[in-house]
């Protein structure tokens, strides 16, 4: 498990960070957000995405994909996340092509996995039901009846959710509301019958949607994996998107740090650069060293899942809550910084503090992390 | 005393026979009288009201009645204010020429700029703004840009100021302008009025991270300014400001307790991330809340105690130098608990699922970063206590 | 409840400050330490505190005392922190004279309350069992036996425990270890058979016994309070002794941070005083708004018990929580800012260190007391 | 390779053949060798192995053979080392002359010099200390005050050092001397090699808040000092200097994980504070301990992560620059948890009822807050990221 890139990582980087700068600069999410687009993203940039082969590379070759991995996927979040940029990759080349190796049959590979690597199919995973991070929490019911199931309940902050061409639900068809145990993934059409869907936007300018089920009725052929034994899948799936989520995160909060420093030596103010005050570079030299173990945390963790390592659920809790705290403090440090104008709306800078906290509670907070690393590490 | 008791007994009996019913109600932000050339009335009342309490100059109460004002003593203005308090009467108006302003007019201004402009400000009929800052001059406002030449009876002015809160709305801005270049930035700084209205004056509202905001920038292209607007001697405003910046910082200290907040990070808390046996579930975010809770009330109750000082006639000395920071650096405390409390119900922006109070707080959130950037930064704040309060060296 | 000391408070302020600068200042400290004193504080200064009037302040006037009250003591307390003086002022003029106070008959006043007053009966309180403050965790039985009472058990951390005339011990007569109902207090002999005391030396250089009753026979007399109701006495003299203790390490603190700032001023390194670095100043900085936002609290909680206020035990609480949290940043950040020489035993600014901690674990640590507040603010 | 396959098979069997069953077990810190002119060794095993190693410069053993050393290339050296680490060989010899003064002899010393100390630094015979610091130069060490005044064949030394590890045990030290006080502080600095037995040297132990400890005052009084015995050019010592602080930060930096501690802050939180269901009990603890061993591993993957670019010859570029501040403040929080955690059980200092690791573990807190202030201040290294890898302003 290396903690340096190979050649070819470093090269998917080089291109991801330039393809990023290039088209989908911060300006492009102002846009996105000032025309109220319908998507919430670009899909002719989608598209290229996937023709780049960003989507295809948790997808095994023999389903069109590269099965190049995390580490190399990692690096492409993480140019994402240098230019704030929104797109399916978390949902789709993610979470619905990592739900769909770990988990689906023939058939469903078949059907779902060449629209995702083309870029056609967007997926969206309804997990949440409540304010806060809970994967077992689940009491959305799917109730078996005429050799299909019912689904009836309501999922929210689902990432992508009004887009969706398909739904990664998680149901419970056994146990209590908080079981591990008796929970099910089903693929549904986001267009099924029963399926009510409101978008809402959150303060990063991104998409959630609160989506219900009324009596949705799916055909036996929706059940990815096991019955009742979908909690594992899930918690592989969740751990790709937290590590590849942390990857992102970590992209903008380079991005912010360095905006800052360079706005630090930039401005001046009673004669001298700010960044001359030696209370602003005690703050920044705290802030790279944060950059730099959160940097180890990320490449560790997706290293790990590459190598399906025993310690990789505990390094992709490491990652994250690391993720979470840096990119916490880099986006208040780079608005306080900044001063007033980091306060415009015009300016970019505040759109990275606003990405944080939603980034933040997004599969786990780093309360949430440190918890669950507690207990992986037997305290 | 006596007298005090009569005064008492009048001011309640007039209060209750002249404040509207409807004026005895909790105000909401957006009903605050502004008042200005183009006043906005909601109600009918809020115009009775304020006519009547600027009739009596209680808008003002303790201005002389010469310039508009009540002409009370201050402890006769603390009954007014208890009176009003008892009953419920809201403010009549609000405005920066009243809290800051006037106190500089009463103290630098000359005879002429009191009668021209007090009593208009008691009666609400003009609305002013403040013009300091500047895109290049934040922290350093001394290093502020905008100039004023005098040409025979006018200055020019030509500039740009930021942070001009209701610059939009107001009808006149009191500003900080360069007048001599030559010399050490704060000996060439002067206070000058300025009529909104004259030609080359224009002001765009900001637009914050937190959505649509009270900020504007101003411009001034060649605008020409009466030299009689001039307050104070010429290169002599930075004493001036310097006053009027004292007073800001205490209001904006304040901020965390101007109002009884409806919820609470503990509320929210208990609401949004689970109660158990009556507490917050999860006793690592309790303890986050009651560190929280811990450090505003130790904070609260040290502005009671300078407040006690104060009244016993001590100085409360180095105390007052700490509330700017640390009420500021309190307020973002309180929402950055309260917005990791709620999880993504405190994340969102629009969107008919979220409660409206949550959609609220998420922009209060974001516009408390500004507390510790406006009126004059943390930074500046810890560097004004190492260097006034513990005496450190430059 | 005035947040500003009266006339006569100030004056026992400033009769306390010259007392513990002129004779116990921080060297006295050492001198005990060094000579491994057998008491571990000088009887001869506490019958001169005890002249004073201190050890009456709690005592009602018709036993001998002022009852000049909490607000008084603390005044006490804090120049006793400032030079770090080890006394029996928190044991025996807080602890003792309380318990007495608030839960003695009128025959126990008559037989210990002379003698505390007057500086001759040292009294030590026999609480804990565990490494943590916990009031209610009592293991320690007493049962009755022949119309008197039969204890067995261990205490520890029993301040002045070794040189203690009368224990004041807290022992289970009902119900289960964590009850809070079924304790009662009992007044002990020190040297009373089947007492053996251990003494141990703390990191702040004070004393500490662990003690072992071993089938210790006590008449009925020696209950103090009602039987199975000691908590609430228990609660109320503890609150008054965490009251004490905070204005102790507020006199602590305020001393180590005014050692730091004049040693910032005084050090010079690179040609200027170290003072003069801004990361530095703001590190102070931060420290005088903790400082007086602490002195606020201890003021208010000792005030709200002199008034017996509704919210005093939440303001004892909120008192010691910041007592807690300030002395240890001040400790930390006097050893560091002093630099190598704080490191050394032969400078002063190390005992404010250890003092700091040892105090923190005294009847409760920032975290007992912020759930404490929380649980008393109903969250 | 097959070389190195060879000499790794040659080494192996020497070290079976050579190395005291004794030897081969763990070593407490009392028994390590630090060699010198009268040298303490607890058990013959001691000596015979390092005269053993010493003859074949294996206690230095890249230095070149014609100075005692062993010769070895890198690869050589790094089988060596793993071998010995196979078998559980004690290091034979622990010296600053070996980590400290050798290195730079070979770098910085002549021919006579190196001839002199180097081959005595390999068989122990001499043990060597550092004089750097001074009561009045400690961050700023390039203020050091001590004089050494040239006289015909001698410098005539006087001044004061500080923190000069075991030089009450001592036979010689290498000191920063100020040998032009005309110039500008960094350019008269020189670095001289001292006798400890000259007359005129005084070294006294300092007492720490820990506890006794290794660290000395070194006083020189018109100490003799041979002019040979300078290193280097004159008033080009600090050169010298630096390369040697780079050395020790280093070192210091990797002091957490210098052995795998048997007392962690879990272990401790679980003993001492409780534990449930196989957990630490209280969840703000253990929302602290995670906190904490978190940063931990992080820092610990960043570590491995500098030394695989190294191996890779990528240049770890600004990442070596956090190591000494980064590791000395979570050694600092490492320590304050346990003590915390143990409650009043981590707070004892004498006394026959606490448990001798948990006062070992009270006097290790004391000690680790030396760590962020020996060998350059977390203040000096937030300044060098700040300077050199921000690249912020002065």
């Amino acid at each position: 498990m290396a903690l340096t890139l190979s050649a070819d990582a470093r090269m998917v980087r080089d291109t991801a960070m330039d393809f990023f700068r290039e088209k989908s600069p911060v300006t492009e999410l102002r846009r996105l957000r000032d025309t109220n687009d319908a998507d919430g993203f670009s899909r002719r940039l989608w598209r290229e995405m996937a023709e780049l082969g960003w989507t295809g590379f948790l997808v095994p070759e023999e389903h069109g994909g590269s099965g190049f991995g995390m580490v190399g996927l990692a690096q492409v979040m993480e140019a994402a996340g240098r230019t704030l940029a929104a797109s399916p990759l978390l949902g789709t080349a993610l979470i619905g092509a990592s739900a769909l190796d770990l988990a689906g049959n023939a058939e469903q590979k078949d059907a779902h996995l060449p629209g995702l690597v083309a870029g056609e199919t967007v997926f969206a995973l309804a997990l949440e039901e409540g304010p806060h991070h809970a994967p077992h929490r689940i009491a959305t019911a799917a109730r078996q009846e005429d050799g299909g199931w019912v689904l009836s309940g309501e999922k929210r902050f689902v990432l992508d959710g009004h887009v969706a061409d398909v739904l990664i639900v998680a149901a419970r068809t056994s146990g209590a509301a908080t079981d591990r145990a008796g929970v099910t993934l089903f693929l549904a059409p986001g267009d099924a019958p029963g399926v009510a869907c409101t978008r809402s936007i959150m303060a990063d300018s991104r998409n959630a949607a609160r989506i219900r089920f009324d009596a949705v009725r799916l055909g036996p052929e929706a059940v990815l994996g096991r019955v009742d034994a979908g909690a594992d899948v899930l918690e592989a799936v969740l751990d790709r998107a937290r590590a590849g989520l942390a990857a992102e995160m970590l992209g903008s909060a380079e991005e912010c740090f360095e905006r800052t420093v360079q706005y630090l030596k930039d401005r001046r103010q009673f004669g001298v650069p700010i960044g001359s005050f030696q209370a602003l570079k005690h703050r920044a030299a705290r802030m790279f060293c944060e950059l730099e173990t959160t940097r180890s945390a990320v490449l560790a963790a997706n290293a790990a899942l590459d190598a399906r390592a025993n310690d990789a659920a505990a390094l992709v809790s490491l990652a994250k809550a690391k993720a979470n705290e840096t990119l916490h403090l880099v986006g208040n440090e780079g608005v306080q910084m900044h001063g007033g104008i980091g306060m415009t709306d015009e300016h970019e800078i505040g759109f990275f503090m606003k990405r944080a906290r939603v980034a933040e509670a997004t599969f786990g907070t780093a309360a949430f992390h440190r918890d669950r690393y507690a207990a992986l590490n037997g305290y | 005393m006596a007298d005090l008791d009569r005064f008492r007994a009048e001011t309640r009996a007039w209060l209750e026979a002249n404040c509207p019913a409807s004026m005895r109600t909790p105000m909401p932000d957006e009903e605050i009288v502004w008042g200005g050339r183009k006043p906005v009335f909601q109600h009918p009342d809020q115009k009775l009201w304020l006519d009547r309490m600027a009739a009596k100059g209680w808008t003002a109460p303790t201005w002389p009645a010469r310039y508009g004002g009540g002409g009370l003593t201050e402890p006769e203005a603390a009954v007014l204010e208890e009176e009003m308090r008892a009953l419920g009467c809201r403010p009549p108006l609000r405005s920066f020429g009243l809290t800051m302003l006037g106190p500089v007019l009463l103290e630098y201004g000359n005879e002429e700029q009191r009668q021209e402009h007090l009593p208009k400000i008691v009666r609400g009929e003009i609305r002013w703004c403040q013009g300091y800052s500047e895109p290049g001059a934040g922290s350093d406002l001394a290093g502020l840009q905008t100039r004023a030449v005098l040409q025979g009876e006018h200055y020019l002015v030509n500039g740009h100021k930021i942070w001009t809160s209701y610059a939009h709305y107001a009808d006149w801005i009191f500003a900080l302008v360069r007048t001599d270049p030559t010399v050490r930035k704060h000996d060439g700084i002067s206070f000058l009025l300025i009529d909104m209205a004259s030609p080359g004056v224009r002001a765009r509202p900001i637009r914050l991270i937190s959505g649509a905001s009270v900020f504007c920038e101003t411009f001034f292209e060649n605008v020409q300014v009466p030299a009689a607007n001039l307050v104070g001697e010429p290169n002599k405003g930075w004493t001036i400001a310097k006053r009027l910046l004292e007073h800001e910082r205490k209001s904006i200290g304040g901020i965390g307790d101007r109002a009884k907040p409806t919820r609470t990070p503990e509320s929210v808390a208990k609401e949004l991330a689970g109660e158990a046996d009556g507490r917050i579930a999860d006793p690592v975010l309790r303890d986050a809340v009651a560190r929280f809770n811990i450090d505003n009330a130790a904070f609260q109750l040290t502005r009671r105690r300078a407040q006690e000082m104060a009244e016993a006639g001590e100085p409360p000395g180095p105390l007052s130098a700490m509330f700017k920071y640390y009420g500021t650096e309190l307020n973002k405390r309180r929402y950055e608990l309260m917005v990791g409390a709620a999880g993504t119900e405190g994340l969102g922006w629009e969107g008919e699922d979220f409660d409206p109070a949550a959609l609220k707080t998420t922009r209060e959130w974001l516009r408390s970063k500004a507390n510790s950037i406006e009126g004059g930064t943390s930074e500046v704040q810890l560097n004004i206590i190492a260097k006034r309060v513990l005496g450190l060296p430059d």
